[in-house]
């Protein structure tokens, strides 16, 4: 079963890369750009097959490792 | 499905990068048509890269022996005696080509390579450095290099924890299509804790460390063979990625398992990894090699065998052990979490035997792999040399400040430091000099002794004559190094040159390499490793010559390293080896009047030892502590650099010597020290008593470089330009 | 005074830190493997510099979760010092030992350079060598030092003389908010700080500014 | 409008972040974990209204900034 974790950062949080990106896209003459934000993803291939236990079990992995919930959202997608 | 024995076309065989008569002589050697395998295995070891079949008739010329020298070129690094029982283990070697491709990864991979070369010899880095060229600096690809390698030359060192002690970065649109990327490193070992790659005995296990295999790096050669089957998309041939995290495993778990005994022999895994490392171990030891493909740790599924004998895959090693040893080792490689895997033995029959899926897929002999790889003795011209300049062709300025503060402004003379302080020149806690000065300098832990390190080249010089230039590359270093007070001991080098088909390229690297090796002769300086990268062309036109040379010496005692900041106020400033004449190829013609042209300044190798070894004597015994060689600049970049990093200004009398000669010509073997006034008549009398042209040209002090009615520069305006070039250049950008 | 050295895979300044406190401890710290369940009795617990992990997912995270990280824990809780360097600070932080996050240099690149450091509090276990305003010289060697924490936070650390550290005269190198370099736990017992003292210790490094940071513990030891 | 482009590894490509990720999910007792990839995100607010216009434009920043094309893929997903 393969699951795709995204993890934002939260609403506030200083996101220097974002920023970066964001001046880089205007120094190359995009133009247009209100804001950029960064974010990561973390595909993971479970043996599990069942969607509800890999979902409950890839929450828990997020809770303890994946994300920083002090800084960090994440969203869980069950790809199959 | 995999297909091992298909019919070999002369397609097939050009695309493996082998001639006509290279696939005959394999005919030959083995009396029958090798499988593709046998191919791919073949041209591995037989390309420029692995074989040095252009170069190797030139590199036997070398001067490689010494006192000090323990072991010389042939091993994965040279090995130097720095006394008390310890040896520096050090090497330098290009990663040009994959740097073009992939800026960041080809950085890393680069870095990550030379470290494994010298730890697999049983040192720990203490040291990196790196020597890299780009284009010209407006040239649309140049800012995006130069970001990737540098982030790439700090990521990999940074993460590792070497510190990255010097290096050079230049620009010339030479290098537009075809960027230098090349990293040194160096290590410490105890003289009786070296490792070799040389096996010994039969039926001994062949094991696989480290990472696991991919299809990284397999390249064209995959391409060629993947067009029998239909998967070419998924085979695509992948950039290699580097890994430090990795790598430091890598380094701990190989030093804790070598104070066991259990480490026969060991070997790393670079250029064609697994088929180089293990014919190197096979060959070097008279023993024959058995490897059992399924055994050998996949990173990707379906991998054929022509792909993992070509893979090359990062941080991973080969070793030989002591048969009873095998839990022990493996108990040390689990505890850092890396890949362990017995897939061969030594045997007595002198082939290399592959085995895959319980077949035999390859079976060569082992030694004729590398021993009769072709040779070839490629025909070459004396390349054109540059015309002197006619004296009366030399433009002169008004003012020599103004002048000073445009040199120091510009690309190639400008402050590094955007460069180096990516890279962490700390870690370790014994570097006792950082980039800036002339040498990196770091402290062999628990002594007071310290190693210098410098790399140089001055590729313009190289392309100008390049017997001089290779001359003056092996000077500068030697001078460098002995301006911080080391003794030089030896030296590697990575000599990057243009196609060695084009007789006038050849010529190139034949005459550099004769220059070096007369340098090297008459400064006692030997080389000790080294690395050769051609083909560095694209479109037809080859970058510079630039034969990269890094000098190592040794300081007795690092209290006593001298530095290029002025120190204090009313000390005079000395000038060693005379006042210059000479501004052929000068960065003062090129810089302020767009030209490159003239004959380089001609080495005097005799005149270097004695000025060096007078200075050298000075610091040594304590009376100098402030020196700076003179190069790139002449005297007045010197200057320049002193009073910047010592933060106050000097009072320069310069007679009625033409101004922009004397404070720009770059003659060679010449030194500025600054003394305390009551030495200064003391330190030019030995100088007279020793044959040493000596003068007094100024004193310390005022906030400016003064030279009296021929001009000045304030320091502040000297710091602004100089530390402006490289972040206006960069930009803020992500580039 | 007894110390202990946590080593996590790609630490690279334990080393260093080991180094550093022999030479002003006069104590050869315990090296304690990451895997070990429980550390020594000590007077101070160092997280060393490096990239644990290749600072792989977010610098410090994976470390922060190692057998070693909950001993930790469970000491700083009981009162033992702790002292996180660099990547120490950031497992510091993702181990919930101290308030906010170390994000990604401003300038996005690593930087290695010296920088001047106000000594913001000089009442607290690791600065009393100091004195309060004095601006020592450091070293700093970085990718990820920006410090930040949410506003409710930040007025607390500042409220409670909870920075220990501030990049001084302009040198802030990482666009750390409130030019941070360093910060307390509550109970003051912890410490995390970005810049390497372990770096500024004897006459090979140029200075001496570095040693009064272990002095300062070496003296609250003893008291 | 609000544009979302996530940027993976080439397949074949070595990831170490992701092999690292995989053994520390491992070394906090997740079992069933086949192996983990990571990629990022980057969220792009763009004054552009037309979404085929803000795909377009997302693209040429990929190819000169986002993804680095040798060795990743990017995919763009116009939000609104
Ligand atoms: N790529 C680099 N990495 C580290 N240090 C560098 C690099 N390029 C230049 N430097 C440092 O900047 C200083 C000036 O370089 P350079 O002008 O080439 O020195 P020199 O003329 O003494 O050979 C030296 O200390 C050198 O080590
Ligand atoms: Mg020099």
């Amino acid at each position: 079963m393969q699951v795709r974790v995204t993890i934002t950062l939260k609403a506030g949080v200083l996101d220097p890369q974002g920023k970066a990106i964001e001046g880089a896209l205007r120094g190359l003459g995009f133009a247009g750009i209100d804001g950029a934000r960064q974010g990561k993803i973390v595909d993971l291939a479970l043996a599990e097959t069942d969607p509800a236990r890999a979902r409950a079990a890839v929450a828990e992995m997020c809770e303890k490792l994946l994300a920083n919930t002090v800084i960090e959202n994440y969203d869980i997608d069950v790809l199959g | 499905m995999f297909q091992n024995d298909i019919d070999i076309t002369p397609e097939l065989i050009a695309r493996h990068g082998l001639k006509t008569d290279e696939y005959e002589r394999i005919l030959r050697l083995i009396g029958r048509k090798p499988t593709l395998t046998e191919l791919g295995i073949f041209s591995a070891m037989w390309n420029e890269h692995c074989s040095y079949k252009s170069s190797k008739k030139w590199l036997k010329t070398l001067p490689t022996k010494g006192d000090k020298v323990v072991i010389g070129p042939g091993e994965n690094a040279g090995v130097i005696d720095i006394g008390d029982g310890d040896v520096a283990v050090f090497k330098m070697e290009s990663h040009n080509h994959p740097s073009y491709i992939e800026p960041y990864q080809g950085a890393t991979t680069g870095v990550g390579g030379i470290l494994r070369d010298v730890f697999t010899m049983g040192a720990r880095p203490i040291a990196a450095m790196n020597s890299l060229s780009f284009g010209e600096p407006d040239h649309p690809k140049t800012r995006h290099l130069v970001a990737g390698v540098v982030a790439g030359v700090g990521g990999y060192g940074n993460s590792f924890g070497v510190p990255t002690v010097g290096g050079e970065v230049r620009f010339h649109p030479r290098y537009n299509g075809n960027c230098l990327v090349n990293a040194f490193a160096l290590g410490i070992a105890k003289r009786d804790g070296i490792f070799l790659s040389e096996a010994k005995g039969v039926g001994l296990p062949v094991v696989y460390l480290g990472a696991k295999t991919g299809r990284d790096g397999v390249g064209g050669a995959t391409m060629a063979s993947a067009e029998f089957d239909d998967t070419i998309e998924e085979k695509r041939p992948t950039v290699q990625v580097g890994d430090p995290f990795t790598e430091k495993r890598l380094l701990e778990a190989c030093l804790e398992l070598m104070q066991t005994g259990a480490v026969v022999a060991i070997q790393d895994m670079g250029a064609a990894g697994l088929t180089c490392s293990a014919v190197e171990m096979g060959a070097k030891g008279n023993l024959g090699i058995r490897l059992d493909l399924d055994r050998v740790p996949q990173r990707e599924t379906d991998m054929t065998p022509y792909e993992m004998m070509l893979s090359e895959s990062q941080e991973r090693m080969l070793m030989v052990l002591e048969p009873s040893r095998e839990a022990e080792a493996e108990a040390v490689f689990r505890k850092w979490e890396l890949d362990f895997a017995v897939c061969g033995e030594t045997t007595d029959d002198l082939r290399f035997r592959i085995i895959w899926q319980g077949k035999e897929v390859a079976d060569l002999p082992i030694k004729e792999l590398g021993d009769e790889a072709p040779e070839y003795d490629r025909p070459w011209v004396e390349p054109k040399k540059a015309a002197p300049l006619a004296d009366d062709d030399i433009p002169a300025v008004n003012d020599v400040g103004a002048a000073l503060l445009k040199l120091i402004g510009a690309p190639d003379q400008s402050s590094r430091a955007w460069v180096y302080e990516q890279y962490d020149c700390l870690v370790q806690g014994n570097s006792a000099q950082i980039p800036g000065g002339d040498a990196g300098v770091v402290r062999v832990e628990g002594t007071s002794k310290a190693l210098a390190m410098s790399a140089d080249v001055t590729p313009r010089y190289c392309e100008a004559d390049p017997f001089e230039g290779g001359k003056q590359a092996v000077a500068e270093s030697w001078r460098n190094v002995t301006a911080v007070g080391g003794d030089p001991i030896a030296l590697t080098d990575n000599l990057n040159f243009g196609n060695p088909e084009k007789p006038e390229a050849m010529g190139q690297f034949v005459r550099a390499l004769q220059g070096i090796a007369e340098a090297c002769r008459a400064l006692d300086f030997p080389i000790v490793s080294g690395n050769v990268s051609l083909y560095n062309e694209t479109h037809g036109e080859g970058i510079l010559p630039s034969p990269t040379i890094v000098g190592v010496g040794l300081l007795p005692d690092v209290t006593k390293m001298a530095t290029i900041a002025f120190k204090a106020d009313g000390d005079e400033v000395l000038l060693i080896g005379g006042h210059g004449r000479h501004l052929g190829q000068s960065v003062y013609l090129r810089d302020l009047f767009g030209r490159e042209d003239g004959t380089p300044p001609p080495v005097d190798l005799a005149l270097e030892k004695k000025n060096g070894n007078f200075v050298r004597g000075l610091i040594a015994a304590g009376r100098v502590s402030t020196c700076h060689d003179l190069s790139d600049g002449g005297l007045g970049l010197a200057l320049a650099e002193m009073a910047m990093a010592g933060r106050r200004g000097v009072r320069v009398e310069l007679g009625d010597l033409a101004p922009h000669v004397a404070v720009f010509a770059e003659d060679q073997a010449r030194y500025l020290i600054a003394v305390k006034p009551d030495i200064a008549a003391a330190i030019l009398a030995d100088a007279e008593k020793a044959g040493v042209r000596a003068e007094r040209i100024g004193t310390v002090g005022g906030d400016a470089v003064d030279f009296g009615a021929a001009g000045k520069v304030a320091v502040a305006d000297l710091r602004a330009a100089y530390d402006g070039w490289f972040p206006a250049f960069m930009g803020g950008g992500l580039a | 005074m007894r110390s202990a050295v946590v080593l996590f895979p790609g630490s690279n300044r334990d080393h260093d830190m080991v180094k550093a406190l022999y030479d002003v401890t006069g104590f050869r710290p315990t090296v304690v493997w990451h895997q070990d369940a429980t550390l020594p009795d000590v007077d101070l617990i160092v997280l060393p510099g490096g990239f644990s992990y290749g600072d792989y997912l977010r610098c410090g995270a994976i470390a922060a979760r190692s057998p070693a990280m909950l001993d930790v824990a469970r000491k700083a809780k009981a009162g033992v010092r702790v002292l996180g360097v660099c990547n120490g600070f950031q497992i510091l932080t993702e181990a919930g030992l101290l308030p906010g996050a170390l994000m990604r240099n401003a300038h996005l690149r690593f930087v290695c350079k010296e920088v001047k450091l106000e000594v913001t509090n000089d009442d607290t276990d690791f600065t009393r060598a100091y004195r309060k305003g004095q601006v020592i010289r450091c070293p700093v060697a970085h990718h990820d030092g920006n410090y930040f924490a949410d506003p409710e936070t930040l007025a607390r650390l500042e409220g409670d003389g909870r920075v220990a550290f501030r990049y001084a005269e302009g040198t802030n190198p990482n666009g750390s908010i409130n030019d941070i370099a360093g910060i307390l736990n509550e109970a003051g017992n912890v410490l995390g700080m970005m810049p390497h003292p372990e770096n500024l210790i004897e006459a090979l490094h140029g200075g001496l500014d570095g040693r009064g940071l272990f002095e300062s513990v070496v003296r609250t030891i003893a008291a």
